[in-house]
């Protein structure tokens, strides 16, 4: 007998209980176990070519004993994770708002062109002569970097915003130290994304953080207060978290520069500025960039992502290894540090980067051209503003005047009503919509912060602002239950977070005693 | 332009509703002096014939490890991926969805990924195993950053196995981070005896298995040398498909295991997008960094699953977070569990067979060419030869003739001479016995 | 004001009713308008190399006038179709054991194939020395067709089964003109598939159905008494239409031969017997195959198929153009009447067939092997025979003994229940299944026609069972609102079939004044 | 077995469930005569990487069109077909799904082929379209027959310039049917005029624009004339995207368009399967052949969309039915209909004047080669050159410079020496300014 006979206990001993089927489905919406209970010994996958007769140069080292992964044909499989996918939420089903990600469409020829067996199936250390075409793609990416931000210099290897901001805070040590200063303290902005500090605390340096002012800014007087000459860096973002570009950003760089630091940019919403700003003219130092945000490369289910960070020329010799170089006889790549890069810091990853990405985010590049670049910015801000304008009156924006690619709100307008951010969140589910970022800025109080990028018509930002308006008007007249419930209408309801953390089961494990046979 | 729906009719509506005479007017907080009137010197937008007419030329100046012989290994390694694989993960449903944040809708990639962590936990033979992390690199540098908290101790082992790319990318860490690292020097001649190298500040001994020559090994008795002096033993994979047939680190004793599995599901690309792997035992799962998936219940009390664990995380603990990593490789990591689960118990262990066959077949061949020797015979699918001459000399002049040699290790290693003659081999279920023939003339040939 | 926002009205003016929300959005399950709806003027789905200067050639001819066609993004086209494809039912998504489609898992390894350049980027025209490949896999398919079917001939052109029951019919025709003989009529078994008689008539033949026994197969005295002179063909399905092998079939045969016609068997079946029997070892003189069928090419939608059709030697010389033939120097395609084609009946369709459906099918059958392709009649044999064995007890079967691939029920069991066989199906599709074919063959009442095929686990086969024992006892228990409600918990319930026939509206058409934009 | 979900152990309890000892009991029914134990001559199951390998070497034995300048045309087109076709067509719920019997879990299919059918009465100026045909020439002959059924007559006129292909299946189906036709000789140089061959036993005439030798007219007149004998006007087109540039059938009094689709969506394989488009007047729409999607609302009322009229078809109405087809070209106009809902009115327009830009620019440089002579002047992206000798020879010769040169028309009518001169020539947007110069230089070169 079959497990997923057994797994069928999982959802229907109750029989027309919660699902109101004998099944457990409901019509389009099928249950699905685990890939574990579905195991029946003896079946397989695949169909391996047959094995040569060879020495067998394994001698004692050989595995012993069954590993426990199960037995599952290909309908199986394709059937298994179909019904998995039609679980999710996802760009390409509807509208993405969640601010700070980015959730923009990801063109299917960037895919494409991704999967071109020139670009796929390369291997890292193949000699370069042939392996110059994707040696060309990381040149003429990082050109494309360079000029949209106006620094001289990119670093390519981070494999993620995160370690973009690794790389660049690491850039930044190197700097004080080819120096000789020793600075061990960061400036972090209270509004910064959670990586900034922990990066921060991951480069060693202790980490202290810069107020925000009524504006929803940095204080710009608290920072000059907290800078000194044990200051390596501020970390800022630009726009920031609110949404808010930093007005007094060129101020902030000077008084940074004046005391000795460098202005380490937090890129992750450069789609706001995109093709019309250059982080290099408001005295930014060095900067991530999420290619997988801005520039629309897929994060199925959290990545891959792609960090290139810019360096401005004081911190450029101390990029990491690998470089692609102009050489001779085309390009060429420094592995090691010495000649040109003889004051690299060290080496981020393994090999080249992420070419995959790399490819995605060029098409996309040259897609839009420079003019689309600059439409897509203005477009993303223009979205934005509209959502804010449309619905600041329904609920309530904690700053004044204009936002930039993403409108942010917080919970006073649900104030005396019972309705949290996180059940306005849970209401839009059941609307079809995937809820905005919950909580997220922390300098404010229940923070909605909803991003639409570019890629919604004004249609589908309507239809979003309809249903906002109608259900902040419904928890004003007190349906506290409606929200207390919701989402009804989904795979799973509200599931309990506290309890999977209390006892944590992060794996599956054979049952113990086998579970009752109920496929009748 | 193609992937913009508003037209500029719509632009005006809403630009009145926020009563703005432009878009301009929106961008009224930037600085005037880094105000740009003028587009950037940059082509204009093209349509999908020209892009794809372009990048198509960029791709043709590369040389598809498929379109000739090809024995590269040193950390990526070229299997067949059935086609399956490659469908499933360009659904939208998972190529578009992000981080599961929100667990009612994203079921799918939250149950996907306790698949992909318990696949993990098994073939390692470790209780557990998180939602995926960049590479096998950095994910070695994150076991010796744990091990560090675990032991509270900043002093780490590394072997002379240990992939070049990840002793670096762990001394890069260790050098900012604070902590010290005693690294031996390889010599794929000698089977180093780290054990003596530990001592009470030691955090942790890491070692590769098979190790970057290809050296299987049995670290058991490592482990407990560590365990008895309060170190932890972290063992590094970087062919993930060995583990079809040899020993896991579980069962000798490792305490954290970092590892590269785009042997599974994920095409070479140049060496990324991979996806890193890493597990460890349940006693240690709160020092753990990177995502964690766990099962609970929802209103109803029907199974579900949740991101869980996150206070280690930086979106909540910020500077005192276990790790800096927000996005991770989930896309790769789906595309590691549809391939394991077509391979399931009988294809996984018969792919890492058919793997050592081919490898040890080969080195045969390799081995009979007059002046090339066989360094190490207990291997997987990789081996290291001596050559006569420079093996970097040797790859350049096998490309000219159509082979993909293998990794002269002078690539990784260009400051050590003596390991100048060394090449790299590596074979697969993809290469064919007549590539292995053509190999060997070859490289009779050019020797 | 946009197209999308009118739409919106489709399905919310209701507010909070049938939908219960107010974007009419189900959680994932999501409303998705026409096309036509998301009309905005000027907006693209594509950007197109610029115009270059040269000579207009069309003058008076040029289209004068707008199309209608809708401008919508990229974007959103991909949602359009992604959201559409949610609200169907599929192989991939579950059980779809429609009888007599052999709805069987369709490998992603064949749609790889079929999509290398060397297949997908050839002009069929192209000279023959720059196309020997694709000649190459129409041979090999062939040969693969002509050896399992044991027949000396295949042609390679029909579009699909009924486009092969035209060239076998045709074909049938032919010989007997060649030999001087008018025959008119063509006995059809009771119990055929609708393409049958329509094929039949087409060919302009006069039409007379065989009765079946009671065993559920041909009549032979019957049949026997209806051959004459006048009888051109006898068109039988084997195993037939109630999934039942024609015992006889050796016999009926002879009696075709006897009287001077030809056997004609509709091959849409095949898949009980492929590696395990050969028609020409059953007396069969030309049957088609549906590799859209049996050899698994996907038709999502209703197609494309293929129907090639297996040839005796007496008919062989009819076959239709073009024929690929071995040449001296490699393959060559007769594309006119003469030499070895002399007597080719003429031509069914453009080009030289579904060569994507070859390339498919072709890939199918070497995966599978003489061995596999054995272990799929068995397998599917056994799968039916297990859904019969399982469920006549609780369901009315209205033959005795084993079946073939599928499992054939009436209904008998539902009498005085007041529920139906089109019930049962509603029903069953809220369960998460797709329904079985309903009220075919007609031989039966209220016919219930069940076609697992090799590819579902005996996992799925229990749940299913399971679910159809628990709906047949409340159809007895005389649960009747239940079914006549069902289903309810699909995207759409119930369609009112009647009143689309009545006044049928084929195509959207602009709307006479504009709807109230609902979007708030 | 990889497709095979069932394991020897399931098979023996299934086996117990039914009461036989073994499978080969369930064949009882099989005549000895007919029974076979030993399996087929052929050869073993095989896993993906050998089945890749076999095909990709056949695949190699063709030279695809897009590595070399090619101008192939005569009813199949490449054209840029965007990336985002072939991802959605390919979806699971798309794919593997079959004709949409049960409308209350088939929605999605329903809803794309009524937009398929509005698209197509769009272009063509026509009230309705079905939901599609195996290809255009099938589409032809239906149509033919319909013309018949309406009319009550049994006698076509077919012109000269309607592609050969759909000539002879159309004339397939008359000898068998038992109708007549009437086929006007194919003469490029001169403006054929049917009105005179129609009298009071003429069904229909049929048409094609632009005609197989590139040729576009306005029918008008035409449809003027048959109408006033009460015949019935069928246009045929072969290169659907010319209805982004040139006046509709629909307009032109077209009572009935057979045309072929496949250069929206579809790629050339070989030619096929692609899709064919078949419309109608609103007074005809019961003597459709095909399956047809009509609006409709479900129980709560909202708008949904079923099969319908199906009593015209064979498995309601058997040997009465308006045609026999059944399965039809499904995923083919899902393809047509993305691709077309990219396009919208600017992009479909559009691309057509960008075709016929190509081959305007084309023909100027060909028709300057010395003996060269363009025969028709008036053509959308198709023309017809008169060589000064065999145009296959001609073409055999550009093939092995590297140059797909077009459709020699005597590949079509072998048996017509007066055309052995002629050369079809096609231009789309795929073709270069440098494509078109290299075929200007090698014509020349070869003549
Ligand atoms: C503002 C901000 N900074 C940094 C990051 C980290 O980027 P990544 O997730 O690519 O590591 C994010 C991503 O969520 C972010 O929103
Ligand atoms: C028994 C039978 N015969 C013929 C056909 C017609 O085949 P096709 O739909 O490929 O034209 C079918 C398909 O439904 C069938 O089931």
């Amino acid at each position: 007998m079959n497990e997923w006979s057994k797994a069928i206990s999982n959802f229907t001993t109750d029989k027309l209980g919660v699902s109101g089927t004998y099944s457990g489905h409901r019509g389009l919406q099928i249950e699905e176990p685990l890939l574990f209970e579905r195991d029946s010994e003896g079946r397989c996958g695949v169909d391996l070519p047959e094995l040569p007769k060879a020495k067998n140069r394994l001698g004692a080292h050989a595995r012993k004993g069954r590993i426990g992964l199960p037995g599952i044909s290909e309908p199986e499989i394709v059937r298994h994770f179909t019904r998995l996918s039609q679980k999710n939420y996802a760009i390409d089903t509807g509208l993405y708002p969640l601010g700070s990600c980015t959730m923009k469409h990801n063109p299917r020829l960037n895919e494409k062109m991704a999967r071109l067996a020139g670009f796929a199936d390369i291997h890292p250390l193949q000699p370069v002569s042939t392996v110059q075409g994707a040696l060309a793609v990381i040149d003429q990416l990082a050109y494309w970097l360079k000029v949209l931000t106006g620094m001289p210099a990119v670093a390519m290897s981070p494999a993620a915003g995160a370690h973009g901001e690794l790389c660049g805070m690491m850039a930044i040590r190197a700097a004080h130290d080819a120096r000789g200063e020793t600075r061990n303290k960061v400036l972090v902005a209270e509004s910064a994304h959670g990586t900034n500090p922990a990066t921060a605390a991951a480069c060693g340096f202790t980490v202290e953080a810069v107020p925000a002012n009524a504006r929803g800014r940095v204080d710009l007087a608290a920072m000059k207060a907290q800078l000194g000459p044990d200051v390596a860096a501020v970390m800022l973002t630009n726009p920031n978290t609110c949404g808010l570009f930093e007005t007094e950003i060129r101020e902030i760089a000077d008084a940074v520069h004046a005391a000795g630091a460098y202005f380490y940019c937090d890129g992750a919403n450069f789609n706001a500025i995109v093709g019309r700003v250059r982080p290099a003219d408001l005295g930014v130092d060095v900067m991530h960039i999420n290619l997988h945000k801005t520039f629309s490369t897929p994060h199925g289910g959290g990545g891959p992502g792609a960090g290139p960070v810019v360096l401005a020329a004081a911190l450029a010799p101390f990029a990491p290894l690998p470089w692609v170089v102009h050489g001779k006889n085309g390009f060429e790549v420094l592995e090691k540090a010495e000649g040109d890069a003889a004051q690299a810091f060290g080496r981020l990853k393994g090999f080249h980067g992420q070419m995959g990405m790399f490819v995605r985010a060029l098409a996309y590049m040259m897609s839009h051209g420079a003019d689309g670049l600059r439409q897509v910015a203005s477009d993303a801000v223009l979205n934005a503003n509209y959502i804010l304008a449309s619905l600041k009156d329904d609920m309530s924006a904690p700053f004044e005047g204009p936002c930039m690619h993403e409108a942010l709100f917080d919970d006073r307008f649900l104030k005396d009503t019972g309705v949290t951010t996180l059940d306005i969140a849970k209401a839009l589910i059941d609307e079809g919509f995937h809820p905005m970022t919950m909580y997220f800025p922390l300098v404010v109080h229940g923070a909605l912060l909803i991003e639409p990028t570019e890629t919604e018509s004004k249609a589908t930002l309507d239809r979003f602002i309809g249903v906002l308006k109608a259900l902040a008007a419904e928890a004003k007249e007190g349906k506290v239950e409606k929200f207390r419930a919701a989402p009804t209408l989904t795979p799973r309801r509200r599931l309990d977070e506290t309890g999977a953390a209390r006892q944590p089961i992060l794996r599956w494990t054979p049952p113990k005693e086998p579970v009752r046979d109920t496929a009748e | 332009m193609r992937y913009l729906p508003l037209t500029d009719v719509e632009r005006q509506d809403m630009l009145a509703t926020i009563g703005v005479p432009s878009v301009d007017a929106l961008f009224c907080d930037v600085p005037k002096a880094a105000w740009r009137d003028k587009p950037f010197d940059l082509p204009p937008h093209q349509g999908e014939l020209q892009v794809e007419r372009a990048l198509a030329k960029l791709a043709a100046q590369n040389v598809p490890a498929g379109s000739v012989p090809s024995f590269l290994g040193a950390g990526v390694y070229r299997h067949h991926v059935p086609a399956t694989v490659d469908h499933i993960i360009q659904r939208g449903e998972f190529m578009t969805s992000y981080t599961p944040y929100q667990p009612e809708v994203t079921q799918g990639t939250l149950q996907y990924l306790f698949e992909f962590q318990t696949q993990v936990a098994l073939i390692t033979g470790m209780d557990v195993a998180n939602a995926s992390m960049y590479d096998g690199a950095s994910a070695t540098a994150e076991a010796v950053m744990m091990a560090n908290r675990v032991t509270r101790r900043t002093r780490a082992v590394i072997s002379g196995g240990l992939h070049p790319h990840y002793r670096e990318t762990t001394a890069t860490h260790a050098h900012f981070a604070g902590f010290t690292i005693e690294q031996a020097a390889p010599n794929p001649s000698v089977d180093e005896d780290l054990a003596a190298s530990i001592d009470d500040k030691t955090s942790c001994v890491v070692v590769q298995n098979p190790d970057f020559f290809g050296r299987v090994r049995d670290y058991s008795a490592l482990a407990e040398a560590a365990h008895a002096k309060g170190a932890l033993l972290v063992v590094v994979v970087n062919e993930i498909v060995s583990l079809g047939a040899i020993t896991p680190p579980g069962e000798m004793g490792a305490d954290i295991v970092a590892a590269e599995g785009q042997s599974i599901g994920n095409p070479l690309t140049f060496g990324g997008p991979h996806v890193g792997l890493f597990a460890t035992r349940d006693k240690y799962v709160r020092q753990m960094p990177g995502r964690l998936v766990g099962q609970t219940v929802d209103a109803d009390g029907r199974r579900g699953w949740v991101l869980t664990l996150s206070t280690r995380e930086q979106h909540i603990r910020r500077e005192k977070a276990t790790s800096n990593i927000c996005t991770n490789a989930g896309l790769c990591a789906l595309a590691f569990t549809i391939h394991m689960s077509l391979l399931g118990e009988t294809g996984f262990v018969g792919l890492a067979a058919l793997n050592h066959a081919h490898a040890s077949l080969l080195a045969d061949k390799l081995a009979a060419v007059p002046g090339v020797t066989l360094l190490n015979d207990g291997f997987f699918n990789e081996f290291t030869l001596a050559l006569p001459k420079p093996a970097a000399g040797v790859v350049e002049a096998l490309v000219r003739t159509g082979v993909l040699a293998g990794v002269p290790v002078s690539r990784l290693y260009p400051d050590r001479p003596e390991l100048a003659n060394l090449l790299l081999v590596a074979a697969t279920e993809t290469n064919t016995e007549a590539d292995m023939d053509e190999f060997a003339a070859k490289l009779q040939e050019v020797l």
